[in-house]
């Protein structure tokens, strides 16, 4: 059996993080390879490695048994390689046809020959059984859609190594089915196929050999005959993960967040979050789930005030919220954890103590005569710096050179120490290692023991799972059904988040 | 943009605290070598006209003093563009504001009588004010629509030029004069710190107005916010900071310390209005804030750079043939190498797509 | 009205022609740039250095075509420096662009006392200007022979540079990548596009117009060069391309609003009114223009609302957007 | 006894336009002839500086003379001279309230009055060759008031003729913008003038270039301008510093130094005159060049009052 793709001791750091450390294996012709490990594992990193986007601090890659320096993604395509990546790279003003052609435009006279390029599109998406329509413009494509363009570019290079980078995320599993049917028709034509996901489920439906990535590294690569969902596990985390349910106490607390018949549209006027209506009650957990792009984003944002609904307000411990002002939110009692805490949560140009003050910079306790007592504030920095292990050389390190999982313990230690009555906490554990992610979970906990109503938003089924009193299911942009914690399964809010239900359920 | 927001002091490494000071001074002499060539290309001794710039900069205590009397508008435009700078905006109209603030100041000065301190005071009240009601109209359009405030703030420096022209030329010419207004009376006179030399009050106010600026972003809660603002506005969005308000009032802070700058010159200096009595120390601030990355206390050091740079100019003209344009060319050239800090790059972020200001 | 009649007659629209010519070319150039991601305020230096430089090519050459390659090298080359240091170094665009334009202006006025032993102006000393074009077929132009005929080369090359560059843009490979480098340019860097090649190439080509805009003014408009003549129009030209997107078609409008209130205002001053007056009235037009379009985007909200009451009524059960666009 | 030559400085911003030029034009030819030494300062144009240009100029007592041009620079001239009470300053184009100095006073008024009249003549007088019309024009580079002089003066000079000829006065706004003279000066002759003066610096570079364009005529100022636009110059208001200066130097070395007081300058001593393109100068009839003599005679005289301050 020969080798499309071998990787040898491949290594590539990011400043202090050592994204990728030593990977070497292979990938044999025809078979779909899937490449699994936790957030942050580097599996990513080594995509961009492989597809000439980084080049690496050392190491070989080989293409059909031959060694090549990947120098830009023009040499891996040239390889033969095309890779989809896990956020799509369309140009959304551009039709799909541009966005396929690319780099690689037909030319007549001079100018685009835009026919001849659609009918070449509208040839190669019948051939490969991808619909889509190619002189739309990708603006106005669905997620699903804007996927198969995705490979349609891939395709059109002329790709047999085609690198898929968390296709899944953003599909419902209806879609996710349809893909792996295509992608197995091109394993039946010969094609080779990389394949990473976060679903263990789909790992073992669709992939013939699989490569487990733990901390950079590789744990091992292993066929999937005879291989289990739980052997996977161990290996990605490297111990039995408990995936056991935190004790729950019933709700008995007064409604401190509510959020009533909120609408929302995207820039393009598409409705992102139609007639949401949620309420969570002191010292209870409400999660909501669903896949990305199914509204969360956009109810996070509206309830922590940075957008404004077209519809619906939200009531924070019992007073109405004025719209599009988190300042008014948090001084209703609201903190947030946003998910977005490179762009949002930190400025990584300025130091953890400078961080740890956002939000309380009017705080009798930090601020005296209008002048910022800067020593308390570094004192208490270097006090949460102690209480959330944050790993840093104290509160005058700068932010943007922690590592994601501590930036994010600096996100949760200024919000966690407020003492609010209502978090709303977006993605908490996302990029975040298991050790870390328990104590993240342990924290959300003490706050409810506390008494204060949590929103918890998040991707993962076994976090809302593990940690909500409820569970909201979103599906495109509505609520799409509740489940109890209590009796959740992860069938029951699998099936909700593709929409399979909206019948039977409509949220109370 | 990128290079908006000034590194933080904090306690880093003494080398890493003060690498920029080295980059600049790295630069200035990139700069001065590509000067020298300049001034060989057009027929000159390259040390006769360094050495004269340095005597008309500092050769006698008259000439310090004439520096820093140049100095004084460029500190306080600069401070006007810090403010804009350090809350993530940007005020290219400082020159517009000036001009408001300058006849504004002048038109106090030579309408009204008033008891001493009081007239000044009143006068430098009026400045502020034109200043920031002349960018009050941008202000507004940029918190509440988003209107880019660079090109208003531009069209707005022609508004105002001509404006001021027209009030002094059609509307308040002293009789007989040449395009100015009457002179102020004299209980509006910002009052001279020597009698050689017509240095005055306004490099007090300047200095001063620079460190409060600096205050206030280091020590109060404002003024955190208001960096928080200008380093990162997403997350002093999510932090409460209200960012629309915000935006609005640094912008209309930043006019008026432009106007104060138009009025510390009318009063200090010229003791009345003339067109065309400041042209280019708006554009000189603005810059003076960037190299200095929009801290204040630095802009002091650059505008007293440029101040120096001006001052030892004149004399290029009167000791050398070289023209004393001549000084603008290094001008550039020095910032050019500043704002590229090519010595001191970080290459280590060169993977991470780095977001460009966008329109 | 004879005083109306004195403002809106068909001289009016021949001066508008030359009026906007200037600026649209050198906003043609910013579309390069600014469809390239890159906001470029080093317009006014990069046409008084094709100004300058047009004068003492025509003057070295002793041919306006001459002074026309002189003059568009030298925008060209202050462009290179300006993506230079905005795109492998990494510099702040708008300081760059801001010390170039002070450059330019310190540099004509240093070279024109090195070279000809004053500062000021350069008339005569044997610049010769670019020639006049004599539209054919005056019958067949009738009255707009006067508004048409008889211009400068560049005038007529800048409103068919408006199609070129829109066809450029818009339909050829270069301004798709162009294009894509501004929008999204990781897309562009995954399909092994060059977006730093792309943004050097758009600041040349933005380098090469600013450069003819200058060379116009010189040689064109008229034979002379003056300190600071671009006097302003570079900035003009960068207020065009924030409210036009860099569109060439909506550049051109903003440059013929532009175009058509300054020629307007020159003849306003026959009424009587102070020329300081008069003269800020393109400035105010422009002002008022660019807000009046940020302000205009804004009513969405109003119409967001309505849509979202429609939502709520269609109720829980209408099928979604998302499955039926499949 | 003196061996040392006489050393003369000037100092202006505008060195490089019509009137700064026949300035320069005179102190070489003293350079040139007489053998004295010359320095030229360009001020710029930030009114901060002045003071200090002056003083860096005063300070040594190193010139004998100082030319002063621009107005300005009267602030900083009164001061620097009043601190230096030694230093002969001659302010040229205007006089001040200071005793200690000399003045060149150039009557630009009178000699645009002749542009006034002669303008009138040949628009409103159906003269071959040129345009009837009711109207000439006027091109200021700024409206202040130095310019508002020329405009004075050619409005009566318009006004003597009374032929019912009238006065279109625009200012351009800018004395830097040749490319704005240009467009406002065809904008004149789209209407009809067939006259344009201008005064208006390189502004007004571009109306003579436009008068060209246009098929019109210009007339020039300060200098000899008719080679700008040959065929379409029609004369040039000449302000001849450069006599004016080479005079007083030359006096200062023949024993004849220059002392406080005010020199006029006007059609009657020559220095200001009105000077017709030779290559039109035939198209004009000897009735207009009579008419035109006896103006300038009655101005010369006195008879001729041309005010100012309308
Ligand atoms: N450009 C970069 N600069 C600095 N650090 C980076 C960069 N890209 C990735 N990293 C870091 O490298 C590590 C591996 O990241 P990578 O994106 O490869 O993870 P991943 O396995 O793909 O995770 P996920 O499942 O979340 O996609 C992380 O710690 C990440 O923060
Ligand atoms: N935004 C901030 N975040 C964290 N610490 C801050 C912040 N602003 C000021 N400080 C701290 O407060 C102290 C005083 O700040 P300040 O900037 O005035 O002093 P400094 O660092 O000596 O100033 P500089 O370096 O500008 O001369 C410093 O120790 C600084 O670390
Ligand atoms: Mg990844
Ligand atoms: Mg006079």
């Amino acid at each position: 059996m020969t080798l499309a793709i071998e990787l040898r001791n491949i290594s590539k750091r990011f400043g202090s993080v050592r994204a990728n450390r030593r990977i070497s294996f292979g990938v044999k012709t025809g078979s779909i390879h899937a490449l699994v490990g936790e957030n942050g594992a580097g599996k990513t990193t080594l995509m961009n490695v492989l597809f000439g986007l980084y080049q690496p601090d050392e190491g070989e890659i080989l293409i059909n048994g031959e060694s090549v320096v990947m120098a830009t993604p023009r040499t891996a395509i040239s390889c033969g390689i095309g890779m989809v990546h896990q956020h799509f790279k369309l140009v959304p003003s551009l039709t799909v046809a541009e966005n396929i052609f690319l780099g690689m435009e037909k030319i007549r006279n001079g100018l685009i020959d835009t026919r001849a390029q659609e009918a070449e599109v509208a040839e190669l998406s019948q051939r490969f059984g991808l619909a889509v329509d190619p002189a739309k413009k990708v603006a106005d494509l669905s997620v699903g859609a804007e996927q198969r363009v995705e490979i349609l570019k891939v395709l059109a290079r002329g790709a047999k190594t085609v690198i898929l980078d968390e296709p899944t995320a953003v599909l419902t599993p209806q879609e996710a089915r349809e893909l792996f049917t295509i992608l197995r028709g091109f394993t039946a034509q010969g094609m080779t196929i990389i394949f990473i996901s976060h679903h263990l489920d789909e790992v073992m439906e669709v992939s013939n050999t699989v490569t487990v990535i733990r901390d950079g590294a590789v744990i091992d690569t292993v066929s999937r005959e005879g291989l289990t969902e739980d052997d996977l596990v161990r290996m990605m985390v490297g111990r039995e993960v408990n995936f056991s349910r935190r004790p729950r106490t019933p709700n008995e607390g007064k409604s401190a967040l509510r959020v009533s018949r909120v609408c929302a549209r995207d820039g393009r006027g598409v409705p992102t979050l139609r007639d949401v209506s949620l309420d969570v009650g002191a010292g209870e957990i409400v999660g909501v789930i669903g896949v990305d792009g199914n509204g969360q984003t956009e109810l996070a944002e509206i309830v922590a005030g940075l957008r404004e609904p077209s519809h619906g307000m939200v009531e924070i411990a019992g007073t109405a919220a004025p719209s599009g002002d988190p300042g008014a939110a948090r001084d209703l009692g609201l903190v947030h954890v946003p998910a977005d805490r490179v762009r949002r949560g930190v400025d990584g140009s300025s130091t953890i103590a400078s961080n740890i003050l956002m939000g309380r910079q009017y705080d009798p306790e930090y601020t005296s005569a209008g002048i910022v007592l800067w020593s308390r504030v570094r004192a208490a920095a270097a006090a949460l710096i102690e209480r959330f292990d944050i790993r840093s050389s104290g509160p005058d390190q700068v932010v943007g050179k922690l590592s994601g999982g501590n930036m994010q313990k600096v996100v949760l230690a200024r919000e966690f120490s407020h003492g609010a009555p209502v978090l709303l906490v977006d993605q908490p554990t996302r990029g975040v290692d298991i050790g870390a992610m328990e104590r993240i979970h342990d924290e959300i906990m003490e706050q409810r023991d506390r008494g204060a109503a949590i929103l918890l938003i998040s991707a993962q089924i076994d976090e809302v799972i593990t940690l909500a009193d409820r569970i909201l299911v979103l599906f495109a942009g509505r609520i799409a059904g509740e489940v109890s914690g209590d009796t959740a399964n992860e069938d029951e809010i699998g099936r909700l988040m593709a929409g399979g239900s909206l019948i039977a359920e409509v949220a109370a | 943009m990128t290079d908006r927001s000034p590194e933080i002091s904090d306690r880093r490494p003494l080398y890493e605290r003060y690498e920029h000071l080295i980059g600049q001074a790295l630069a200035i002499l990139i700069a001065l070598i590509g000067g020298t060539v300049l001034v060989l290309l057009i027929g000159e001794n390259p040390l006769l006209v360094f050495a004269t710039l340095v005597d008309g900069a500092l050769g006698s205590p008259e000439r310090i003093a004439s520096s820093l009397l140049q100095s004084t508008p460029i500190i306080l435009s600069g401070v006007a563009a810090c403010i804009a700078f350090r809350g993530g905006l940007f005020n290219i109209g400082v020159e517009g504001q000036l001009y408001m603030g300058g006849f504004a100041a002048a038109w106090i000065g030579f309408a009204f009588q008033m008891p001493p301190v009081i007239h000044v005071i009143a006068g430098l009240l009026a400045a502020v004010a034109a200043g920031g009601l002349w960018i009050a109209i941008p202000a507004f359009f940029r918190a509440r629509y988003g209107t880019n405030e660079v090109v208003s703030t531009i069209l707005s420096n022609y508004v105002a030029i001509l404006l001021t022209s027209y009030l002094t030329i059609v509307v308040f010419k002293r009789p007989g004069g040449w395009s100015e207004t009457p002179g102020i009376a004299e209980t509006a006179y910002l009052p001279q710190l020597m009698t050689y030399s017509r240095l005055n009050l306004g490099i007090v106010i300047a200095i001063v107005a620079a460190i409060l600026l600096h205050l206030f972003l280091t020590r109060t809660p404002a003024g955190y916010g208001m960096n928080a603002m200008g380093r990162n506005r997403s997350f002093a969005e999510y932090g409460g900071v209200p960012i629309r308000r915000n935006t609005f009032f640094i912008l209309l802070a930043s006019g008026a310390v432009g106007g104060l700058a138009g009025g510390v010159e009318t009063l200090g200096v010229h003791h009345r209005f003339m067109e065309g009595f400041a042209p280019g120390f708006g554009f000189d601030g603005v810059i003076a804030a960037l190299l200095a990355n929009g801290n204040p206390i630095g802009t002091i050091g650059t505008a007293l750079f440029f101040g120096a740079l001006r001052s030892g100019s004149l004399l290029i003209e009167v000791d050398t043939n070289a023209s004393r344009e001549i000084i603008t060319v290094f001008q550039a050239i020095i910032i050019l190498c500043v704002s590229a800090q090519i010595l001191i790059r970080n290459r280590r972020d060169s993977t991470q797509g780095e977001r460009r200001w966008k329109i | 009205m004879e005083d109306l009649d004195r403002i809106f007659n068909i001289a009016l629209l021949a001066a508008t022609l030359r009026t906007t010519a200037p600026i649209l070319l050198v906003a043609l150039g910013g579309t390069f740039t600014t469809k390239a991601g890159i906001f470029n305020i080093g317009l006014e230096g990069q046409m008084l250095m094709g100004a300058f430089f047009g004068v003492l090519g025509s003057i070295w050459t002793g041919s306006a075509w001459g002074g026309l390659l002189c003059g568009v090298a030298a925008a060209m080359t202050f462009a290179a420096t300006f993506s230079l240091f905005v795109v492998t170094f990494r510099a702040n665009e708008v300081v760059v662009g801001l010390a170039l334009n002070i450059l330019a202006g310190g540099l004509t006025i240093s070279l024109t006392k090195a070279i000809f032993g004053v500062r000021g102006s350069i008339v005569n000393n044997g610049i010769v200007g670019l020639p006049r074009i004599d539209l054919p077929g005056e019958d067949l132009l009738g009255p707009l022979e006067r508004v048409l005929s008889n211009h400068t080369p560049l005038i007529y090359v800048s409103f068919i540079l408006v199609f070129v560059v829109w066809l450029i843009l818009f339909r050829t490979k270069f301004g798709l990548h162009v294009r894509v480098t501004g929008e999204k340019p990781e897309a562009a860097e995954a399909l092994g596009i060059s977006t730093a090649r792309m943004q050097h190439l758009a600041s040349l080509c933005c380098g090469l117009l600013a450069g003819l805009a200058g060379v116009h003014l010189s040689l064109g408009y008229i034979t002379m060069f003056a300190e600071n003549m671009s006097a302003g129009r570079g900035f003009m030209a960068v207020a065009v391309l924030i409210f036009s997107a860099g569109d060439p078609g909506k550049v051109l409008a903003g440059c013929l609003l532009f175009g058509l209130s300054d020629a307007i205002s020159l003849r306003l001053q026959s009424f009587g009114l102070s020329s300081y007056l008069v003269l800020m009235v393109p400035y105010l037009i422009t002002l008022g223009a660019l807000f009046a379009l940020t302000v205009h985007q804004r009513p969405r909200i109003f119409r967001e609302t309505l849509q979202s009451l429609n939502v709520m009524k269609e109720g829980a059960f209408a099928s979604t957007k998302r499955k039926t666009s499949k | 006894q003196d061996k040392e030559p006489l050393k003369v400085a000037a100092i202006s911003g505008y060195f490089s336009q019509g009137f700064g030029i026949s300035i320069v034009e005179g102190l070489n030819r003293a350079v040139d002839e007489l053998g004295v030494e010359l320095k030229i300062v360009d001020t710029g144009n930030r009114a901060l500086d002045y003071e200090e240009q002056f003083n860096n100029l005063a300070e040594d007592g190193e010139y004998d003379l100082i030319f002063v041009m621009g107005w300005e620079l009267v602030d900083a001239l009164t001061k620097t001279s009043d601190s230096h009470p030694d230093q002969r300053f001659i302010f040229i184009d205007g006089v001040l309230e200071s005793e200690n100095m000399t003045y060149i006073d150039f009557l630009e008024e009178e000699g645009s009055f002749l542009v006034g009249a002669l303008a009138a003549e040949l628009a409103g007088g159906k003269v071959d060759g040129f345009d009837s019309s009711t109207e000439v024009g006027f091109i200021g580079g700024r409206d202040i008031p130095v310019i508002q002089n020329f405009r004075m003066g050619m409005q009566q000079g318009i006004e003597y003729v009374d032929n019912g000829t009238e006065l279109a006065a625009v200012f351009a706004g800018t004395f830097d913008d040749p490319a704005k003279g240009a467009e406002l000066a065809m904008t004149l002759f789209d209407q009809g003038m067939p006259i344009v003066y201008q005064a208006a610096g390189p502004t007004g570079e571009g109306v003579l270039q436009a008068a060209a364009q246009s098929d019109g005529f210009a007339v020039g100022v300060d200098i000899d301008q008719c080679p700008s636009a040959p065929g379409h110059m029609l004369a040039s208001m000449l302000k001849r510093a450069d006599i004016a200066v080479y005079d007083l130097i030359e006096g200062q070395l023949a024993g004849n130094p220059v002392v406080p007081g005010t020199v006029r300058v006007g059609v009657a001593t020559g220095g200001v005159e009105l000077k017709i393109c030779d290559d039109i100068a035939d198209k004009i009839p000897a009735s207009v060049i009579d008419a035109m003599e006896k103006v300038r005679s009655g101005i010369a005289d006195g008879s001729i009052k041309v005010e100012l301050g309308q």
